[in-house]
């Protein structure tokens, strides 16, 4: 087999040791890259019920296989460790350039083990890598920091915390450079705990490709594939912020902390004309052909002066729908999260459900120090750098929701989360879809980003009564040019009645995502509408020469989601822990509660989809027999 | 891949030791008829002055060619070149080849002139030669040629005490490298311990066994040593007899990549034909520098790594009694037929010429400083217009970066 | 196949003659580092002045990944070396020659006078004291994609560019 | 030259594609370094310059080139590099006023645009319009109407 080029560089801050090592072949066709190579590092490494904090967990960065050269969107590197919020498999994925700059340098995966002593820094320059005090930069906002770093080490990506990371908030990120982020599962105050304030990496290298003139052919390809996409040129234009209004209207946003379905006048808030009001350029990740990104430079108003890469759905959501600010106070919130160095959502989730439980009385102006109401920017940001500093409640809150929850009455019920993490953006009694029960079998929590139709269409609300389908609502050329093998593709959608079966999709969607993640490119909707296993397959094979056939390539995504999987459950996760939180099957919105038992019904068949018990939702031997996972000593 | 190398000079070690830093793998195999390891020619008339000892003059050590794995077959002549068969002949072995590179070099030439054949006639070409003059303990020398070989053999026997007479058949001395004005004025600076005699020709050299008179046409010197240094011939027979083409000025023909008439066949070095960097014309150049690049180029191409020769371009700089002198490009004579302005410029110390044919520099003599030179001999390489070259050194922006320009302008102001 | 010369990624020093005020200190530094005597013409770092446009270059050798001047040594002396990419000469067997320095492009070979021998920059071994010793910041010690990268940005921020934003601002698609 | 690589930075979205790409066709790697065309980012302003060879009419390169490896063709007005040549000096990545003149390490050569030999790639696979490959009198033609169309927003 031929041999792969990448290397793992292995840093090790206790004794301030670097190792590199290169990378078998074997990994690759089993894993492929990214969060593969991830989920086998950290299943590999981390030893059972370690203290996320502990000098044992292991923070490990990998740029996705197709990093680094010009197929469209593939930018993304995944970070992972075990996750101090949900005591599970950490993971998040993110974009821009330091993926980029990680491969040319000549690594794809960064290992990270130990703790300093000491704040410090790392800065790898190719071969050149140093690690180097922090001092001057622990509890420097990132901005800051990143202003710093960029001059002492010109040309250099940075991966780096803010002060919540150091303060060890639970949903801390880390940030990748200014505007974009590793967000979710708190990866950050991982870093934080390791007393790693950065990482700076430059490559001057590059990628020999086995075969050029075919990756250029899958490049134009993809390119193609990708420009004809049904929302390709709503995506251009608006980004992410497509998806909002649609959810607004079938009363399916988080608002108020998941109490209202929706907000008047959301479309100003938080649609698609604040695009055109308040966005000025239109930024881009490395190859990508969307450029999804707005810039934004507020002028007037109470923050003026920001500048910044924003508007997309997820603070919107976060901070516009589940805390109720004003479109320029998400801005700013916005602004403050990739300063301090704090996951947008987790942020917004906590807020909203500390000012709910403001409302409920549960709290009072004596616990936090002053008032609290949905909509309130300047309450809501005292109680962020409350959050940031562990000042007061702060430090309660800034355990995350559900930990937070533990300390006070009927807690439990709002604090919006799933295993830990909390829920962004959509409520599931407001619309159940393919999207929400991936809530549900996420291999992190409550989130969003790793199950996503691919075909999902926004047009439609209907659920059934047994949870199970929702509509297909295309003509029959998108199903026909749906990138899916032919058997599956007919159990997975009825054509002739119009249906998608959300359990089959689910499998498909979070194992095609989970590829994605592998090979380091983007989930935003254009993509995952045409580009599918097959032109990945022809990319990887031209790039590495190594042979992957379609098949494969989905094998190893299904490996790695079950690799997790097996994570998780070593770090003692229960199956009763895969559900929503009270408020979703108790409380009405829009006349309409979750029904517990029937959702069950459709995990079940989920986890009989997946090769896995049905009731423990634990993967069957067979299953991983087929998927090579098999134990020792099992 | 077996690569054999034909000579053991600047090109065939050059050559050597650029195919071994391109490829770790290839066989090497060098073939010589002397049997010394690499030395610099150049070095030799040091050696005879007596400022640097002998060993000094060997370049790579026995275990310098271990070290690169090149395997050699040093004091044997290569008696035969078969190119269907690919392979060499030796007195003893037959060599065969995947490719080859002839650096066979050249010799000096002496003369049919009576009693050439007496004890105390020499040649300054290898360490032996060096080795034998000073077995031989000169005292009163003389040296015919007044080449650049000549001029500096005279001037290292002139440093060991030797009486010297240095007989030139030409009207001046250095007269393949300066015009008539310099030329002279080096004479004047060598006449200070030498006798030169110049328009004058060996005709007899009389004594028993040993050298006693050199007779030339118009005086009898007495000496006990005669040094040949009147030029040199090409070796070119394996090649001639082989069939590679030879060209009008008896060289090997090679092409810019250095490959003979015969694909894979390459040759560099004294033996050679090159073109002259400005008239594009074939010429001979029998410089170390020219040697060394041209192996270059046949060794990267031998590998199947693209270079290309860019022409010969003469560069010789001489200590004359303490005084060094350069010579580069070309002079008024081998500039027959071009319309030449000369610019030249003499005080107390220092003199030096410039030839331009439209616009460009093609040549270049100095005596009394060389400093600076460089950025000349750079123009001179690249054909850079002196107007262009004017224009950029009043370019804030590029002075910078040109400080290179910048040595050549003490020359090119003069003539403003 | 391409022409394969002995290319090296290395840190190499860039001058900023615009910054250079002609002070000699790196000269000084240089000379006594490398040759224990405190005198401008020891040093490999030479100053070109152009009174003309009113500037001071310094010039000193570029490690050329081909150099003209290891053709020219009738020694073999000049050497790149494979593990740092410097180009550097085993300066005792040096005859003085001083073909090298003529060859020189760049004039950066230096005859040293004492030793009778040429001589150019070795970087002082990867940590060029004249770099860290300038007093104006006339001298950079960095890498060529760096020196490429610092360069586009000061072409970029020569004014035309920026002169032509739009005033609306959403001009990218 | 009667084209040119037309660039309106104000279309550019800084995703890198056209760098990309380029070292692929020319290196058969995938590496910014070893392209000819390069992006400047401005990440803090949202503003991000593509630059490659402006083909000038007296190339600086071609002046300070010591060597003669840099030469610009009288007839099609390109200038190349002869990596043959090139002595691997860097003079060019100093000289060029635009830091286009790049260098490869690898090679120790410097290298430039040579617009894939009249159909640029970074042109072909440029999404946004930032990069078009027009006839110089078209180019001007664009860049004049976009100026009086900013005037005339601005009365």
């Amino acid at each position: 087999m031929k041999d792969y080029s990448g290397k793992i560089m292995e840093i090790d801050l206790s004794h301030g040791s670097i190792r590199i090592k290169d990378i078998e072949a074997q990994l690759v066709r089993q894993y492929i890259g990214g969060i593969g190579f991830n989920a086998r590092i950290l299943y590999d490494e981390i030893p059972i019920g370690a203290d996320p904090f502990g000098e044992e967990n292991v923070l490990v960065f990998a740029a996705g296989t197709l990093v680094g050269t010009p197929f469209p969107t593939a930018s993304r590197s995944e970070a992972s460790a075990k996750s101090p919020l949900t005591g599970g498999f950490g993971t998040s994925n993110s974009g821009a350039f330091f993926g980029l700059q990680l491969k040319t340098a000549g690594y794809d995966v960064l290992v990270i083990k130990g703790k300093s002593p000491q704040p410090v820094y790392i800065s790898i320059n190719d071969e050149d890598v140093k690690i180097l005090s922090a001092d001057s930069l622990w509890g420097k906002e990132c901005w800051e920091c990143v202003d710093y770093l960029e001059k002492k080490h010109y040309g250099s990506e940075i991966a780096l915390i803010g002060p919540a990371g150091e303060n060890l908030v639970r949903f801390a990120s880390i940030e990748n450079g200014r505007y974009d982020g590793w967000g979710r599962t708190g990866l950050g105050a991982v870093m934080g705990s390791k007393n790693l304030k950065a990482i700076t990496v430059k490559g001057t290298k590059g990628r020999k490709a086995h075969d050029p003139q075919a990756l250029l052919n899958a490049v134009k390809k993809g390119q193609q594939l990708i420009k004809s996409a049904s929302s390709y040129h709503a995506f251009t234009e608006y980004g992410t912020l497509n998806a909002s209004i649609p959810y607004s209207n079938f009363k399916a946003i988080s608002a108020h902390n998941f109490t209202k379905g929706t907000l008047p006048n959301w479309k100003e808030i938080g649609g698609r004309p604040i695009v055109d009001r308040y966005g000025s350029r239109h930024v881009a990740c490395q190859s990508c052909i969307i450029a999804c990104g707005h810039w934004v430079e507020l002028s007037e108003g109470k923050y003026a002066g920001i500048k910044m890469k924003d508007l997309e759905i997820t603070p919107v959501m976060s901070f516009g729908a589940t805390v109720g600010l004003n479109t320029e106070a998400i801005i700013k919130a916005c602004e403050l999260c990739q300063r301090y160095g704090v996951d947008m959502v987790s942020a917004g989730g906590v807020l909203g459900f500390a000012i709910e439980l403001y409302k409920q009385g549960i709290i009072s102006e004596d616990d936090v120090g002053f008032e609290l109401d949905f909509g309130d920017d300047e309450a809501a940001f005292k109680l962020f750098h409350m959050i940031i500093n562990r000042e007061g409640i702060g430090d309660i809150l800034a355990e995350g929701s559900k930990r937070a929850a533990e300390q006070f009455e009927q807690g439990d019920k709002y604090a919006i989360q799933v295993k830990g993490m909390e829920i962004p953006m959509i409520d599931p009694r407001g619309r159940w879809s393919t999207w929400t029960l991936g809530m549900l079998t996420n291999i992190r929590g409550g989130d969003h980003l790793r199950c996503r139709n691919p075909v999902e269409n926004l047009r439609f609300n209907e659920r059934d009564e047994e949870y199970r389908k929702e509509r297909f609502g295309f003509k029959q050329t998108m199903y026909e040019k749906l990138d899916m093998p032919e058997e599956l593709k007919r159990k997975t959608i009825d054509l002739e009645n119009d249906i998608t079966y959300i359990p089959e999709m689910s499998k498909w969607a979070e194992d095609l995502i989970n590829l994605y993640n592998s090979v380091g490119i983007c989930i935003r909707p254009p993509v995952m509408e045409k580009v599918g296993p097959t032109i990945i397959a022809e990319a990887c094979q031209a790039f590495t020469g190594i042979e992957f056939t379609p098949a494969e390539l989905m094998e190893s995504a299904e490996r790695t989601w079950n690799l997790i999987k097996l994570f998780n459950l070593r770090e003692g996760e229960k199956a009763e822990a895969s559900k929503f939180p009270r408020r979703f099957y108790e409380e009405e919105l829009n006349g309409q509660v979750l029904d517990e038992g029937k959702i069950q019904k459709v995990l079940e068949i989920y986890y009989q989809l997946r090769g896995w018990d049905p009731k423990t939702g634990r993967p069957e031997r067979a299953t991983l027999k087929r998927l090579q996972l098999e134990q020792p000593g099992e | 891949m077996r690569i054999v190398i034909v000579g053991n000079g600047a090109a065939g070690n050059e050559a050597a030791v650029n195919l071994r830093k391109l490829d770790s793998h290839c066989e090497i195999v060098m073939l010589a008829r002397e049997s010394y390891p690499a030395y610099s020619a150049c070095a030799l008339p040091d050696v005879l002055a007596g400022w640097i000892p002998l060993k000094q003059t060997f370049l790579l050590k026995e275990e310098d060619y271990a070290r690169l794995k090149i395997e050699r077959s040093f004091g044997q002549a290569v008696n035969k070149l078969d190119l269907s068969e690919k392979c060499l002949q030796t007195a003893e072995t037959v060599y065969h080849y995947d490719r080859l590179i002839l650096a066979t070099g050249s010799q000096p030439v002496i003369p049919a002139v009576p009693g050439s054949d007496l004890a105390g006639n020499f040649v300054v070409k290898t360490p032996g030669d060096i080795e034998r003059i000073l077995a031989h303990k000169p005292k009163q020398v003389v040296v015919v040629g007044a080449g650049n070989i000549g001029v500096e053999t005279a001037s290292a026997l002139r440093n060991r005490g030797c009486r010297v007479s240095l007989v030139e058949m030409k009207d001046r001395i250095m007269p393949l490298l300066y015009d008539q004005k310099p030329s002279a004025l080096i004479q004047k600076i060598l006449e200070e311990g030498i006798e030169v005699l110049t328009g004058e020709r060996v005709s007899r050299i009389s004594g028993d066994t040993h050298i006693k008179v050199v007779h030339t046409q118009g005086q009898d010197i007495n000496a006990d040593t005669v040094i040949w240094a009147a030029g040199v011939r090409q070796n070119t027979d394996i090649a001639r007899e082989a069939g590679l083409s030879i060209g009008s000025l008896g060289g090997i023909q090679v092409d810019t990549h250095m490959q003979s008439s015969e694909a894979g066949v390459f040759a560099c070095g004294d033996c050679v034909e090159s073109f002259q960097v400005f008239t594009r014309k074939p010429c001979l150049s029998l410089l170390w520098s020219s040697a060394k690049r041209q192996a270059q180029v046949a060794a990267r191409n031998c590998l199947g790594y693209l270079d290309e020769y860019e022409g010969s371009c003469s560069l010789l700089i001489e200590d004359i009694m303490g005084i060094p002198c350069v010579a580069m490009g070309l002079n008024l004579e081998a500039l027959q037929g071009y319309e030449v302005e000369v610019i030249e410029q003499q005080d107390e110390n220092e003199y030096f010429r410039i030839l331009m044919v439209e616009d460009r520099i093609v040549g270049f003599q100095a005596i009394g400083k060389v400093e600076g030179s460089g950025a000349i001999f750079t123009m001179i390489k690249k054909g850079t217009p002196v107007s262009e070259s004017r224009k950029v050194l009043l370019n804030r922006r590029l002075v910078p970066n040109l400080a290179w320009y910048i040595d050549s302008s003490q020359y090119l102001s003069c003539s403003n | 196949m391409n022409s394969k010369k002995m290319g090296m990624r290395m840190k190499r020093i860039f001058v900023n003659a615009e910054a250079c005020t002609g002070c000699g200190l790196c000269q000084l530094l240089c000379s006594v580092h490398k040759t224990g005597q405190w005198h401008p013409a020891l040093a490999r770092i030479k100053i070109k002045e152009m009174p003309e446009l009113e500037l001071n270059v310094p010039v000193l050798c570029l490690h050329c990944s081909n150099p003209p001047c290891e053709v020219y040594c009738v020694m073999n002396l000049i050497y790149k070396d494979p593990n740092t990419g410097y180009t550097l000469r085993r300066e005792d067997k040096c005859i003085g020659c001083r073909a090298c320095e003529i060859a020189c492009p760049f004039s950066a070979a230096v005859m040293d006078p004492i030793r009778e021998v040429v001589v150019n920059c070795d970087l002082c071994e990867g940590d060029p004291l004249c770099v860290s010793g300038c007093p104006e910041g006339a001298l950079l010690y960095m890498e060529d994609s760096e020196a490429g990268e610092r360069k586009r940005k000061a072409a970029v921020s020569l004014g035309a560019w920026r002169a032509s934003r739009p005033r609306d601002g959403r001009g990218s698609l | 030259m009667d084209k040119l690589i037309y660039i309106d930075h104000q279309k550019c979205v800084g995703c890198a594609t056209c760098e990309m790409v380029c070292s692929l066709v020319h290196e058969g790697i995938c590496s910014p370094s070893l392209s000819r065309i390069r992006v400047v980012r401005y990440p803090t302003q949202a503003f991000n310059v593509p630059i490659t060879c402006a083909f000038c009419e007296f190339p600086p390169c071609v002046s300070v080139c010591p060597s003669g490896a840099i030469s610009k063709n009288a007839q099609n007005g390109e200038v190349a590099i002869n990596s043959i040549l090139c002595i691997g000096c860097r003079q060019c990545v100093q000289a060029c006023p635009f830091g286009h003149a790049n260098f490869n390490f690898d090679q120790g050569t410097a290298f430039k645009c040579d617009l894939c030999g009249g159909n640029p790639q970074c042109v072909e696979y440029c999404w946004t319009e930032a990069l078009q490959y027009l006839p110089l009198e078209r180019a001007l033609g664009e860049k004049r109407e976009a100026v009086a169309r900013n005037m005339l927003g601005s009365t």
